[in-house]
């Protein structure tokens, strides 16, 4: 067989010779944009709203950018790298201009390592892996939306203004996760709260009875609920039947906002206490605007992956088209310390060293909605400025 | 099983042709990906077919030689340092020893239970790697940043030359396949399908052929692994699937067992469908079900048996 | 005592799958992929049932009709035309079936999961022996054990299970009696399906409504009918506490190995004993 | 009347029967005789529509039913008792008997009459059906079949292997059967027990009739040649 293979491989030699040869560049007439997102699996329900946030920020410059209509090609990677990684190569393969997506930090990474390779602009609006702009950080990579260290930075704060005495840490069984236990299982007897208990949980656990009994039973006072996807709903909605919310303090990334809040209902909602990386109640002409699209396009208020896909998409695209050439390598040297006083979350700063945005940070809780219409609505409780979570850059 | 150019062995030889054939008509790289999917798919249906369509065992956990194949390439290249030569031996290999572990393991298990048996096994293997070998494997992260080749000067990272090199090995794995099938040890595996109690009358040991299915057929899995891993520069316990195994079962059912042509048929009209209705439509899934439920009904023998007909010396 | 009572849910809902399948498998030697599928269709059905009528009872009489339904029909145009043919076949159509219904629940009911809630007293906890449990949890149990009872006496001792008995083990012979065998296998499939929609109902308050709950459970269920031995009803009772309360405890205890562990087992029954642990004689398939 | 008209019969390529002709009418007893493999079952099973007839009709009281399925015709009054008796493993000896009267509106042969007839089935009703002993196991699928209330009874060698006193009883219960009005249609290579209840004979060889008629028309020659097969 090994025979065969090398007599073959040096015709495929010559051949490749031959096809590379005439290589021809071909006009852009279009701006190609690959949206990676899971539309289903347990992360379905964060790439359809961030398709539709993205969406929105495409849509409200006519669908154009540099003076050519944008083509967006949506590709639902099932909530598996796997899958993710088959689209993007395709999606490269295909010659596009930038690739958005992806939710998943694990599948963003693997993107990242492709982009790299292709020299193809990546825009991140959802995973937090602070390996992203950290370790792995690479050129053509950018994350417009908060970092976990950010993220974890908020909740120890939160945590500590509860005066709490002892955490128990339900924590989702990924690579994000097991770093984000040890963090807090470090930082939290620093501020003074004792951790009793750490359970990792595989993703699309469909049953947390036993484990949030065993959060119960431990004596705690505080639960740092950090799980993912569909995970959000499921436990928090059995953490109803045992009335979870009124015996523990229930904090975590991302765990409640008004749209979870209509998955879960109110009983299981109220006095769930989480960050919030983008509120529509943020008081700005752009989010005014951004949210009386969203409304009117889906009938319904952009929850925090709608709201943050839209920043980093319309972000992006602004850049590009002020940089008024069509070459990627312009484009990424002006996003790097390109500075947005008018994101629908405040002021933003892409940091020039590790392609993160500097922002701020929300803390809220869910409370009853007083107009009785959705079953609770967030309430800030706390807000951070960039200059409490960020180091600056080197 | 006369003539050495059957029918099929033409067909599946003229498959191979055309997709070697097909950057002298397209360069769009995005053709050549999908056609590399349909290359490494092909390897892996024809390996899974070898084990059930020739030799009779069926098998729920397939993806468990696919995904150590993918494996085995990874860790001989990434951790080990070796080439891609090295890197597919090793996947051979790896793919090869784990099906003679589920074989004698399942030695005294037959039928449908062999099957189940297998499936266990894949499921057992996989929550290893995820949970207990995160080490090793990357734990659900996977491992990205594998390899493709290097050798000759030429830019493996193209696509096309890439697809070259994969549908080159997809030919010798056709030819290598049907001498094989041709060899005294095919036609006892022939044999030990047709009357697995009267290939033992006549002498043959069928515990050793069947390991010999076993192995052969899960060392080609392997082989097909590590080309995705390399395809996709990326492994992750997700191959370890057992959709895995289920889509392998379909596409070569879908193709027509048995044969050399109909995995490859199968494999071809699978990503051809699934890229041509979702291009079209939201609901190609469903689509690609009625499909297939249309197909299992009205060409139980497959979409080769359009091409073979009647003819016996298949 | 909440371990119990979990353990104890899981497995009413695993055994109510389980016996359909288990039932399909002796009737029709088909190990039947859609199994699952069926059950999220259920699910799904039964938050818009409930939606709908603003009844939660209704879901649990309506939904089940349903799946009936859809289960003759599916039995009728999937596996009668190939019922002839080798069982791989049956095996792939049923595959087919599964990619068909995603679709249609994707088609309907969109990405995003669901939710309804019960009657309204069966919402929130019940203090039992000194611990809160879940009364949605105790109402499964208690449903769960009337459904199990119902099946076994209608097994053991009805007319209709004694001709189901017949046709499993030798359908011939059935045929030759008189007994339309044809229509008895459409109407196991049919009450299998009836089932999974029943426990996709049941389900739905309790746990999280969405396109892949079929899988998950479906791995479960297999494992159960190959414990308690393909086609064997008491089988399948044990069985499905044993995974039950397995995977309550086993989240107690020693989350990491639950799976590990019952694979395990499960390859040992399949080496050991692989018509079951709870048979009593040699099943071939 | 149960009618065969130049039925064939073939498995695959194989011919098993060359236009066979064979009729039963009620209270008759047609015995079917000839060698290992001479074709006997295989005529039974055409009859009971188990195998389909490549040409020729199969006829129920005059109704043409040819194409009838295998449990149309048992829910028409064609009842039989396969070689290998076939008992339902998993069901008691009477939940055996039950089976058979599921798709059948009652008649005169009830449970209680076949225990009657066979009083040892019910002293084991309870048993396993596949516990019982082989001549039980006979007596269970011929009151099986009874219990389908049959107007016609197709025996496949009800008394092969048994001992001469649980084949009295078995001839005893189909000279029974035939005088409450049932045909019966009585397959044995033993020549002995057929001579003591059968009304007339037909003999089949490779697939043919070679002879046909009634008891009386039985020479001493041909009683040899019967003899004969039985040896073989």
């Amino acid at each position: 067989m090994s025979f065969s293979i090398s007599r073959l491989a040096r015709q495929a030699l010559l051949a490749a010779g031959l096809v590379g040869a005439c290589t021809a560049a071909h006009a852009q007439d279009t701006f190609r944009i690959a949206g990676l997102v899971p539309l289903s699996g347990a992360f379905g329900i964060l790439g359809e709203n961030m398709r539709r946030g993205a969406t929105i920020a495409i849509e409200e410059r006519g669908g154009e950018v540099l003076g050519v209509p944008i083509e967006v090609v949506w590709d639902d990677t099932e909530t598996s790298t796997q899958v993710a990684i088959q689209k993007a190569t395709k999606a490269m393969a295909r010659g596009v201009d930038m690739i958005f997506g992806e939710a998943s930090s694990t599948t963003t990474l693997a993107i990242m390592k492709l982009a790299e390779q292709r020299k193809v602009p990546h825009i991140v609006t959802l995973s937090a892996d602070d390996r992203i702009t950290g370790a792995d950080k690479s050129r053509y990579t950018f994350r417009t939306s908060n970092n976990v260290a950010m993220e974890v930075a908020a909740l120890l704060a939160f945590a500590k203004n509860q005066n709490l005495e002892k955490m128990y840490i339900v924590m989702a069984d990924y690579s994000v996760g097991r770093d984000l236990a040890k963090i807090l299982e470090t930082e939290l007897p620093k501020n003074g709260i004792e951790v009793v208990g750490t359970e990792f949980v595989p993703i699309g656990t469909s049953d947390y009875a036993i484990i949030l009994n065993k959060a119960l039973e431990s004596g705690a006072d505080g639960l740092s609920l950090v799980v993912v996807g569909a995970d959000v709903a499921t436990s928090l909605k059995q953490g109803a039947d045992v009335g979870l919310g009124e015996k523990m303090t229930v904090m975590g990334l991302m765990l409640m906002d008004e749209t979870q809040g209509m998955v879960v209902g109110e009983r299981g909602s109220v006095g769930i206490n989480s960050t919030l990386r983008y509120h529509h109640t943020q008081d700005s002409d752009r989010n005014r605007d951004f949210v009386a699209a969203f409304v009117e396009k889906y009938g319904e208020l952009p929850n925090q992956y709608a709201g943050e896909a839209y920043d980093g998409m319309s972000w992006w695209l602004d850049t590009v088209d002020a940089t008024g050439v069509f070459d990627k390598e312009a484009w990424i040297d002006a996003f790097e310390g390109s500075v947005r006083d008018s994101s629908v979350e405040g002021l933003k700063v892409m940091r020039a060293c590790d392609h993160q945005a500097e922002q701020v940070a929300l803390f809220g809780t869910a409370v009853p909605d007083p107009s009785g219409e959705l079953p609770i609505v967030m309430e800030i409780a706390e807000s951070f400025e960039a200059e409490e979570l960020f180091a600056p850059c080197e | 099983m006369t003539r050495f150019w059957t029918r099929d062995f033409l067909i599946a030889l003229g498959l191979c042709v055309l997709l070697l054939a097909a950057p002298l008509v397209t360069r769009n790289e995005s053709v050549f990906f999908l056609l590399s999917l349909i290359v490494i798919w092909s390897i892996f249906a024809l390996a899974f077919d070898f084990c059930f369509g020739r030799g009779g065992i069926l098998s729920f956990g397939h993806a468990a030689f696919f995904a150590l194949g993918a494996y085995g390439y990874t860790w001989a290249t990434m951790d080990l340092g070796l080439g891609f030569g090295a890197g597919l031996a090793m996947a051979i290999l790896c793919g090869a020893v784990f099906a003679v572990i589920v074989g004698l393991v399942g030695q005294r298990v037959t039928g449908l239970y062999f099957a189940l048996l297998t499936l266990m096994l894949a499921q057992l293997l996989a929550i290893i790697m995820v949970t207990r070998l995160r080490r090793f494997t990357g734990g659900d992260d996977g491992i990205a940043g594998v390899p493709r080749p290097m050798f000759g000067g030429i830019d493996f990272f193209e696509t096309v030359n890439f697809f070259w090199l994969i549908a080159a090995i997809l030919l010798a794995v056709v030819v290598t396949m049907h001498v094989l099938n041709r060899s005294p040890l095919g036609q006892a595996i022939a044999g030990l399908k047709q009357n697995e109690e009267r290939a033992r009358q006549i002498g043959f040991n069928t515990a050793r052929l069947r390991l010999a299915v076993l192995s052969i057929s899960g060392a080609y899995s392997g082989l097909a692994g590590a080309l995705l891993g390399a395809l996709l520069m990326y492994v992750s316990p997700q191959l370890l699937s057992w959709k895995v195994s289920g889509d392998v079962l379909i596409m070569a059912l879908l193709g027509g067992t048995g044969t050399l042509a109909g995995p490859i048929l199968g494999v071809t009209l699978f990503e051809l469908l699934k890229e041509v209705l979702s291009s079209y439509t939201e609901y190609w899934y469903g689509i690609l079900g009625i499909t297939f439920i249309l197909c299992t009904i009205f060409l139980p023998k497959g979409v080769v048996s359009l091409l073979l007909g009647r003819d016996k010396s298949r | 005592m909440a371990i119990i009572v979990v353990g104890l849910s899981i497995g009413m809902l695993i055994f109510l799958l389980a016996a359909g399948l288990t039932l399909i498998f002796g009737m029709l030697q088909v190990i039947n992929f859609a199994h699952g599928a069926l059950y999220m269709l259920g699910a799904y059905l039964a938050y818009s049932v409930a939606m709908l009528t603003g009844s939660f009872w209704l879901t649990l009489v309506i939904v089940p009709l349903m799946l009936l339904v859809l289960g003759l029909v599916i039995e009728r145009v999937t596996l009668r035309p190939i019922y002839d043919a080798d069982h791989v076949y049956q095996v792939l159509i049923t595959f087919g079936v599964v990619l068909v219904i995603d679709e249609v629940v994707r088609f309907f009911w969109g990405l995003s999961g669901r939710q309804f809630s019960p009657a309204a007293f069966l919402v929130g906890s019940i203090d039992i022996f000194g611990t809160e449990v879940s009364r949605y949890r105790v109402f499964v149990i208690v449903v769960g054990a009337i459904v199990m009872t119902a099946l076994l006496l209608g097994i053991e001792k009805s007319r209709i299970g004694l001709t189901v008995k017949a046709c499993s083990v030798n359908p011939d012979m059935a045929a030759a009696l008189g007994i339309r065998v044809e229509r008895v296998r459409m109407m196991v499939f049919a009450a299998g399906a009836g089932l999974a929609g029943f426990a996709g109902a049941i389900a739905g308050p309790m746990l999280p409504i969405q396109l892949q709950m079929g899988n998950a459970i479906l791995l479960d269920c297999f494992t159960v009918i190959i414990i308690g031995g393909l086609g064997n009803i008491r089988g399948a009772i044990v069985a499905a506490f044993v995974v039950g309360m397995s995977r309550a405890v086993g989240q107690q205890w020693a989350a990491e190995w639950v799976d590990v562990f019952t694979y395990s087992l499960l390859v040992l029954v399949l080496l050991l004993k692989p018509e079951g642990l709870f048979s009593k004689k040699e099943r071939t398939a | 009347m149960l009618e065969l008209i130049e039925a064939q019969v073939s498995y695959g390529k194989a011919i098993a029967l060359h236009d066979v002709s064979l009729a039963v009418a009620p209270s008759q007893v047609v015995a079917l005789v000839g060698r290992n493999g001479a074709g006997k079952s295989t005529t039974l099973k055409a009859m009971m529509g188990v195998l389909p007839l490549d040409r020729g009709r199969r006829r129920l009281f005059g109704e043409d039913v040819t194409n009838r399925s295998v449990d149309a015709l048992s829910r028409m009054g064609v009842a039989y008792v396969p070689e290998n008796r076939q008992v339902f493993s998993g069901l008691t000896a009477e939940e055996n008997l039950d089976v058979a009267a599921l798709s059948h509106a009652p008649g005169p042969w009830t449970r209680q009459r076949v225990y009657d007839l066979f009083p040892r089935l019910h002293e084991r009703r309870t048993a396993q059906g596949t516990s019982l002993s082989g001549g039980e196991q006979q007596m269970l699928v011929i009151g099986r079949a009874l219990m389908t209330n049959p107007r016609m009874l197709l025996l496949d060698e009800p008394t092969e292997g048994l001992a001469p006193v649980i084949v009295d009883q078995i001839v005893d219960a189909v000279r029974e059967i035939a005088a409450s009005g049932t045909g019966i249609v009585l397959v044995e290579q033993n020549f002995q027990v057929p001579r003591r209840v059968a009304h007339s004979f037909a003999l089949i060889d490779s697939g043919r009739f070679t002879w046909q008629g009634g008891a009386d028309q039985i020479t001493h020659d041909l009683e040899t040649l019967l003899a004969g097969f039985a040896a073989h």
